[in-house]
């Protein structure tokens, strides 16, 4: 690898806010095509990323290393089948972004871009990162632009939302960094070698104890992160206040950084107390399921509405994801893709008759499709594409999610098929109030139709989404020998780590927390011998 | 070796002390900012001097002033933070009435007293080099006479001051009359190999403890902070807020380096201060909360701080401890630099009411003043989050995951507060018109320094690390 | 080339939502009917290929590229035809084809002319892949796509409040339905391990199915059924559906989508007689609907409403057939229905079209001498669907009854029966409130009043000529063994199951019973009203309960609404208020607060007094001592 | 002679002494000077157990204590007229501008 692409794709954008800082603030527009140019460029980087990805391989690619702070503080790059599609959606995502907040955004232009721009960064870089220290930098580093994204720019109650979403997401992280660290100790005591190398602790085999604790840790972050109930309630106020770019990043990005979590960290470091804790988490996931659809139902704010509708979306992700199989794990993945496209849209869809309306309200509206008639076909694909219509991308995630699910357990599926009616319930419903039915509110009839800045950025999503829903073949094959690798970690890891480790398996001898750092020089054991 | 070159450094520092002492008798009020300039100048004597006595273990005195790495490291220090105090106050003072040349002269005095605590490892020389600081900073703290405020905290932080060091003062007498001795290495292996060890070596160490858990501001011993904080000139609760925490650590530090064996969790002082360290980080960020003074609320997050350095020591991992010192030295005198930057001629702008709308209005100084405290919240990439990191992952693989998971806790409501600076600074709308006088080379020099700082020991600590590492391996283990 | 069929109408439907815009109105029609009419022509060559194609080489399929594929999960995008889809091809295709030329006029002064052939072609084609899909989950995106039509369609004039709410409330219905189809696509993946009807059918017949699974798959399959084709439960969306515009309701709601039910049941026959209690369920379901949906369709004064009902009923009977193996039967019946029933909805467009939009029959009469071309088409379609001998609805629906008869289902063959009766009745009570009796016409109708344009008369001529005919290739048995070509054709398919054979005599019996159900039924609503037009009032003034009931509907939909919307809706409310708001984040708020309070506490003992901070030391120091010495 | 208990007993009885005294008395002045009477019961043991120990180093440190005390005075007494300029009294319960 010669040029390191993804270090570029990471803080190519960070250069961009750089830049942004030594214009003056007057020049608002140039700031904005800046911007623009600064993540189109990204996209073009990542797509190259695309191209020279080899499916075939399980391992990451595009690899970059180096020492950093020592002590197994590397940094340390690369994607896989998974991360290589979160790293695309952002970078696709992102372009749509800046420019859905072109009039929306008028006052500190400058600094909202920046911030945007350092989102950007600090996002791609948790998905790169394959060094725990590396990605917990970026995984915190990420909150503070939503922060101020959400704090400056956000509706009335925005101090409240944003303050909740930071505390809320650094009390789980916190925790993490806890576990993380008992890791590194762990280690270090099992090798007598330093490493943060997620690589590393793949080999490392605890006892399922600690491993109950350490899962805790890191499912607990991620867990808030999805979020998946009863950690949710961060989610709707950040969304009904936070700025439509804001929305659209949170829903169709941060989210999915929980569930990236779960694939990559808390499920193969932990597969016994993945087991013991399986039950429960399948049932917050469900109870997310029915529970988000229910409370999307009874909405007055069509933004707090998709937010519900993402608790629930993300339930059906979560649950596929632990029904461990390659149906359900794929499909999650797949899902994760088409949940940020359609959600992504749906916020891009409700700022755009914010920015008419300047409300959000669903009983202010109705008719709307009579007056804007272009813009209520957008709008109907999206919601279609969120209901799971075939065709469109949300279906090929959500049925194999659902069979992934219906093969490891039958009663879970057809419980959670409940959101095939639910969605279709909430969305429709809040459909036809916003566009059908006779115009009640005269604001409505001075709504221009959607105009030409505001087809460029939905047209893409719309392709897309069709994409997605025609030929998933492009998606899916780049990710199957990292999914069927994870799965191999979760399942039978014994043998991977007698593979990757030749022949040794490293096992923490240690059975207690609290223990005397002097004495564990002579702990770090590795035994040569583990046939049984 | 013995050489009285050992003995350089603190000259050069009591010499520019008296210099500018004199200096001032001969200085009309105007000039004053040139006693600054002479001052600085003998820093970056003493700072050379230190420079040049790395890793020589100069002695003097019968080994009562021992200049080895550790101590050097920490001169560099607080020559750092005497440089930074003194460039903020250049305008300050004359802004803020207290135009005293006495200023630098006391400071250089203090640091004197750090210089002396730092390098030795002598009881008495300890006490001496505690005297001679506390005594210089309840001069500093009351510097600005007609100001209310400032006397009163001097005078509390005096009244307490001596207070605490009569029992310093005793605790010394039963160590010694335990022990025979009052050098360090000695009482512990007294202390140590002692059969039973005698109830008034323990009472003694004890009240040691105490007088410098005072300084250090751990709780219960903390009260005093706050209000001296907020009385005492900006630039001196700077001082405060950095010198004497980490001089009084590195006492710790040499005291509690050989201290306990293999086994710690058996030692009741391990579960004391233990304790302790709990309760200050504890106390120190819920006490902040509802703060509504700026000065007040970095003076308990001081405490809080204490509370993850107690944690380093408890972990004995001194190089985690050292590093802290340096992010903590860059953040914390970056936070009290653009406070003083928000301020005028004889008012300063220290109610969060009055941070209203300042980030947007005052960029730099916001934008700065935002990233030291997200770095004393502990964010990455700042040097914030680099030291939190090394000290609780210290504390981990010391199997003391209990501090570590607390320490988190802790650290996450202090993220409350500090956001909450943050959220006035550019969530809110501007409230009663605050108009501050921008022009301040100096203070935007400290500023772009710290900044420089904290992002460098947050993402590139490399040599900053190894310097500190080699200054602790050197110290003697047994 | 067969798997060109339902790219016309595809490739037309893209055109149109893209550059619709541009294109003028008169280029609309043409594309969106000669779409539909090339695959109509395609549909026609297949199957005469298909005839000369040994039945060993079935079903044609035509792999146009892998769609999902992960892990077991395994669904092409793959055409097939065989002569069960190309009936239903030729079905769709050519009604559509015929209801596409009638909507040219009929929809003419509506502003949303390129929107609705949009969706009409959309429908087509989606119609087309449903019937066309070699497996399950392809089947299940015609499927849902259909839906999706429908649903536009239905809320087409979405202005109206009530149009708006028919659509979602189609598709909401619909979905329940579709949540069990897609179980049952499960199901079948998991026992079979692919959704490709060939695997499926050798899978069956290969013995890898156990009963109790192909019953549970079946019902399963079937529940999606229901809600598609307005079985009892999930009816109660296809009467509101009325609002759309009448093309529609002929097209969709008569002819074809509502029948995809019946072709998914007779798709897998297989699978239901090997599970046989399914087939039961079916059966009974169907007789049930038959006769329930009939009796709704009494008192109803909608013409359209009762159609819709009729369909209902009429659906039932094809699910009888398939519920008593006469898989055949049932879609002959599906094919004939296509034709009378559609006839009736356009005759009844052009109604209204007359009377600029009126419905309600009690506000028409004698109109047969204004509606030249209509009246006599919609009587013909009448006389079909009332099972008169010679025209196409008598075969098939006594095709169905002498089976269920020959099975030895008396109860249903019974229900059956009644159901004629009261199909019989209600239709002429439609056709005599209607084109005879007195005229109610309102005075501002009845200024303009007109026959409709040829561009709409023209269909109803084609269809009623049909709707006679379309019999003549499912003769029954008295005719002689080989009289029945429609069953023979489908026999690849549908395996014709265990003949029961009845005697000529029996047969003739039969039929004759039937035909004398039919025509008594005529014969009473020619009393009610035509001979004596008081008999309805006395009637209801007899049994006004039984009349509320059955004007009302049974109050299912009252119902539906009181036992399953309004809890869940307002249960939600419920929770998100005191649950998600109180308590999840109470509980949050509340360690805020907590927090706070414990700093507030600590500021408090900050009190500013020396001493107080000096006590603090001391006890500290006390403490401290304490702790070590003691 | 007389035994070693004796001074240490008088020292700590002193200095409990001098804490009473900082705490019940309410003015300044008299505070100080119990803080004084504290470091002097501290420099009684000092002595005496430098006695006992046998080495002089006890006493040494006695007199830089003593010195010590004496700059303490000074800047205390300077701190302390400096309140009473601005107060106008030498109450400790009057110094309570900051707190919470």
């Amino acid at each position: 690898m010669s040029f390191p692409i993804l270090s570029f794709v990471t803080f190519f954008p960070v250069a961009g806010a750089v830049l942004l800082i030594f214009i003056a603030k007057e020049r608002a527009n140039l700031h904005r095509y800046l911007a623009v140019a600064f993540t189109l460029i990204t996209l073009a980087a990542s797509l190259i990323l695309y191209f020279h990805f080899d499916g075939s391989v399980a391992d990451p690619q595009f690899v970059e290393k180096s020492g950093w702070l020592g002590y197994g503080i590397n940094y340390h790059l690369g994607v896989d089948g998974i991360s290589l599609w979160l790293v695309l959606l952002t970078t696709f995502l992102m372009p749509i972004a800046v420019l859905s907040s072109w009039t929306y955004i008028q006052k500190r232009v400058k600094e909202y871009l920046i911030f945007m721009l350092l989102l950007e960064a600090g996002i791609i870089g948790v998905f790169v990162s394959l060094n725990l220290f590396l990605f917990y930098v970026f995984w915190e580093a990420m909150l503070i632009p939503m922060y101020f994204l959400i704090g400056v720019w956000g509706g009335p109650r925005r101090v409240y939302a944003t303050l909740k979403f930071v505390l809320m997401t650094m009390f789980g992280s916190l925790l993490m960094l806890v576990a993380i660290l008992v890791l590194y100790s762990f280690y270090y005591r099992a090798t007598g070698v330093y490493s943060l190398e997620i690589f590393d602790f793949y080999k490392l085999v605890l006892n399922p104890q600690v491993q109950g604790w350490l899962f805790l840790g890191f499912a607990l972050a991620f867990a808030i992160k999805v979020p998946m109930f009863p950690f949710h309630t961060w989610l709707p106020d950040a969304h009904v206040e936070a700025p439509t770019a804001g929305s659209v990043i949170l829903a169709a990005v941060l989210l999915k950084m929980g569930t990236y979590g779960f694939l990559r960290f808390a499920m193969p470091l932990f597969p016994d107390a993945l087991e013991k804790f399986l039950p429960l988490l399948s049932l917050l996931a469900l109870i997310g399921i029915i529970y988000g659809g229910l409370m999307a139902l009874v909405q007055k704010d069509i933004k707090s509405l998709v937010a519900y509708s993402s608790v629930s979306h993300m339930g059906l992700i979560m649950l596929a994801v632990f029904s461990l199989n390659m149906e359900g794990v794929e499909g999650a993945i797949y899902q994760m893709l088409s949940h940020g496209l359609s959600t992504g849209a749906l916020f891009l869809i409700v700022g755009i008759l914010y920015e008419r309306a300047h409300t959000r309200l669903i009983k202010d509206f109705g008719g709307v499709s009579s007056q804007m008639p272009v813009f209520s076909v957008f709008f109907l694909i999206c919601m279609l594409s969120s209901v799971g219509l075939p065709g469109l991308n949300g279906f090929v995630g959500e049925i194999l999610c659902l069979f992934g699910i219906f093969k490891s357990s039958q009663l879970l599926a057809i419980l959670a098929a409940s959101t095939v009616i639910l969605a279709a319930a909430y969305l429709l419903w809040m459909y036809q109030r916003v566009m059908h039915g006779p115009i009640v509110n005269a604001k409505v009839r001075t709504f221009k139709d959607m105009n030409r800045r505001e087809l460029g950025y939905l047209v893409p999503i719309i392709i897309m989404m069709f994409w997605m829903g025609i030929y998933p073949q492009t998606f899916l094959r780049k990710m199957d020998a990292s999914v069927a690798r994870l799965l191999d970690r979760v399942h039978n890891r014994e043998r991977i780590f007698a593979t990757e480790t030749g022949g040794t398996v490293l096992r923490e001898r240690e059975r207690s927390l609290e223990t005397r750092p002097d004495l564990l020089a002579e702990k770090a054991l590795i035994d040569l011998e583990e046939k049984e | 070796m013995s050489s009285p070159a050992a003995f350089l450094p603190l000259l050069a520092v009591v010499a520019g002390a008296l210099v500018v002492l004199l200096l001032e008798v001969f200085l009309r009020k105007e000039k004053r900012d040139y006693l600054g300039f002479v001052s600085l100048a003998f820093l970056a004597a003493a700072a050379a001097l230190a420079v040049l006595s790395w890793d020589k273990g100069l002695k003097y005195f019968q080994g009562m002033l021992s200049l080895d790495n550790l101590a050097l490291c920490l001169t560099l220090f607080f020559c750092l933070a005497v440089a930074f105090v003194i460039l903020l106050s250049l305008k300050y003072i004359r802004q803020q009435e207290a135009n005293h040349g006495e200023i630098f002269a006391l400071l250089l005095l203090a640091l004197s007293g750090l210089m002396i605590m730092t390098s030795s490892s002598d009881l008495l020389v300890i006490f001496l080099g505690l005297e001679v600081l506390s005594v210089s900073s309840y001069a500093l703290a009351g510097l600005r006479r007609r100001d209310g405020k400032s006397g009163e905290a001097a005078l509390k932080y005096f009244l307490l001051g001596s207070f605490a060091s009569a029992f310093l003062i005793l605790g010394l007498a039963f160590v010694f009359g335990a022990s025979h001795s009052t050098f360090l290495p000695e009482i512990i292996v007294h202390m140590r190999t002692a059969a039973a060890p005698s109830v008034m070596g323990i009472a003694g160490l004890a009240l040691v403890l105490v007088g410098i858990a005072f300084k250090v501001a751990v709780v219960p011993f903390h009260m005093w902070t706050p209000d001296v904080y907020e009385g005492a000139p900006t630039p001196v609760t700077a001082f405060f807020s950095v010198g004497p925490k980490a001089a009084g650590f590195i006492v710790l530090l040499r005291l509690f380096l050989n201290f306990w064996g293999a086994d710690q969790s058996g030692s009741l002082f391990f579960w004391a201060l233990w304790t302790i360290s709990v309760l200050t980080m504890i106390v120190g960020n819920l006490a902040a909360l509802r703060q509504t003074n700026v000065k007040r609320i970095l003076a308990y997050s001081s405490i809080a701080h204490a509370g993850y350095l107690l944690v380093a020591i408890l972990a004995r991992d001194y190089s985690s401890l050292v590093f802290y010192f340096a992010a903590y030295l860059f953040m914390n005198s970056g936070a009290f630099a653009a406070l003083i930057g928000l301020s005028k001629t004889g008012t300063e702008y220290l109610e969060l009411d009055d941070f209203a709308g300042i980030g947007f209005r005052y960029p730099w100084i916001g934008g700065t003043m935002s990233i030291f405290l997200l770095s004393l919240a502990g964010f990455p990439p700042t040097a914030g989050f680099l030291a939190k990191f090394y000290v609780f992952s210290a504390a981990v693989r010391a199997g003391h995951i209990s501090l570590a998971v607390i320490g988190v806790l802790a650290s996450l409501v202090s993220v409350f507060y500090y956001l909450r600076v943050v959220v006035y600074m550019y969530m809110r709308e501007p409230g009663r018109e605050v108009d501050i006088e921008v022009e301040n080379p100096a203070l935007f020099l400290v500023l772009f320094l710290c900044l420089f700082g904290v992002l460098q020991l947050g993402i590139f600590p490399g040599n900053i690390l190894v310097v500190i590492r080699q200054a602790i391996s050197s110290l003697p283990v047994f | 080339m067969f798997w060109l069929i339902p790219l016309f109408p595809g490739a037309s439907a893209l055109i149109l939502a893209v550059f619709g815009k541009w294109l003028p109105k008169k280029a609309v029609s043409w594309q969106a009917c000669l779409s539909v009419f090339a695959s109509f022509v395609v549909s026609v060559i297949s199957f005469f290929g298909l005839l000369q194609i040994p039945a060993e080489s079935l079903p044609l399929v035509k792999t146009l590229f892998p769609w999902i594929q992960s892990g077991s999960f395994q669904a092409d995008l793959s055409l097939q035809l065989d002569p069960l889809s190309s009936i239903m091809t030729l079905v769709v295709s050519g009604v559509g084809f015929l209801i596409h030329v009638y909507s040219v006029g009929y929809m003419a002064h509506d502003k949303g002319y390129k929107r609705y052939f949009t969706y009409l072609n959309l429908f087509t084609f989606a119609m087309l892949i449903l019937v066309m899909g070699a497996n399950l989950v392809l089947m299940f995106v015609g499927w849902e796509g259909v839906g999706l039509c429908s649903y536009l369609l239905i809320g087409f004039w979405f202005e109206k409040h009530s149009a708006a709410n028919a659509g979602k409330k189609a598709f909401i219905v619909n979905r329940i339905g579709d949540a069990g189809f897609i179980l049952g696509i499960f199901f079948i993946l998991l026992v079979v391990g692919s959704g490709d009807f060939r695997a499926i059918n050798g899978a069956i017949q290969g013995g890898v199915v156990t009963q109790g699974m192909a019953t549970l798959i079946a019902l399963l399959l079937f529940v999606g059924a229901t809600g598609k084709s307005a079985q009892i439960p999930l009816y109660v969306w296809l009467p509101d559906a009325m609002e759309g515009p009448t093309p529609v309701s002929a097209l969709i709601h008569a002819a074809t989508m509502v029948t995809a039910g019946v072709y998914l049941v007779s798709r897998m026959n297989l699978l239901f007689t090997l599970s046989g209690v399914a087939g039961q369920v079916v059966g009974l379901i169907g007789a049930v609907t038959a006769i329930f949906a009939a009796t709704m369709a009494l008192t109803q004064n909608d013409i359209k409403r009762v159609l819709a009902y009729s369909t209902i009923s009429q659906i039932g009977y094809m699910f009888i057939g398939c519920g008593v193996g006469a898989y055949a039967a049932g879609m002959f019946h599906l094919y004939t229905h296509a034709f009378f029933k559609s006839l009736l909805f356009l005759a009844a467009g052009s109604v209204m079209h007359a009377l600029s939009g009126e419905l309600d029959m009690r506000k028409m009469g004698g109109l047969r001498k204004y509606l030249p071309l209509t009246y006599p088409t919609f009587l013909v379609g009448a006389i079909a669907i009332a099972g008169v001998p010679f025209l196409s609805g008598f075969f098939s629906k006594d095709a169905i009854l002498t089976r269920a008869f020959a099975q030895g289902q008396y109860f249903i063959w019974a229900l059956g029966l009644m159901g004629a009766v009261l199909t019989a009745f209600y239709m002429f009570r439609l056709v005599f409130l209607t084109f005879f009796g007195q005229e109610r016409i309102e005075q501002q109708a009845k200024e303009h009043l007109h026959e409709s344009p040829r561009v709409m008369t023209v269909p109803l001529v084609i269809l009623a000529f049909f709707a006679i005919v379309a019999g003549y290739v499912g003769l029954p048995v008295v005719f002689g063994e080989k009289a029945n070509l429609f069953g023979r054709f489908l026999e690849p398919v549908i395996h014709p199951g265990s003949e029961a054979h009845l005697g000529l005599s029996t047969e003739w019996m039969l039929i004759l019973i039937s035909v004398a159900v039919a025509l008594c039924g005529i014969y009473i609503a020619y009393v009610f009203y035509l001979k004596s037009p008081q008999t309805p009032h006395r009637v209801v003034a007899r049994f006004p309960f039984l009349y509320r009931v059955l004007h009302n509907k049974y109050y299912v939909d009252e119902a539906y609404n009181a036992v399953f919307v309004k809890p869940l809706v307002n249960g939600s409310r419920a929770v998100y208020d005191h649950f998600d708001l109180r308590v999840i984040d109470g509980a949050i708020d509340g360690t805020a607060a907590a927090a706070g309070f414990a700093g507030k506490a600590l500021s408090w003992l900050q009190s500013g007094l020396v001493k107080d901070y000096a006590l603090a030391f001391l006890l500290g120091v006390a403490l401290f001592l304490g702790f070590l010495l003691f | 002679m007389i035994p070693l208990g004796y001074f240490i007993g008088l020292s700590v009885l002193l200095f409990a002494l001098g804490v009473i005294a900082f705490f019940i008395k309410r003015d300044l002045m008299t505070m100080f000077m119990a803080v004084e009477v504290m470091l002097n019961a501290a420099n009684l043991a000092f002595v005496a157990l430098a006695k006992a120990a046998g080495s002089p180093a006890g006493q040494v440190i006695v007199f830089f204590v003593i010195t010590v005390a004496a700059a303490e005075a000074a800047v205390g007494l300077a701190i302390i007229l400096l309140v009473f300029r601005q107060k106008k009294s030498i109450k400790a319960e009057d110094m309570r501008l900051m707190k919470g």
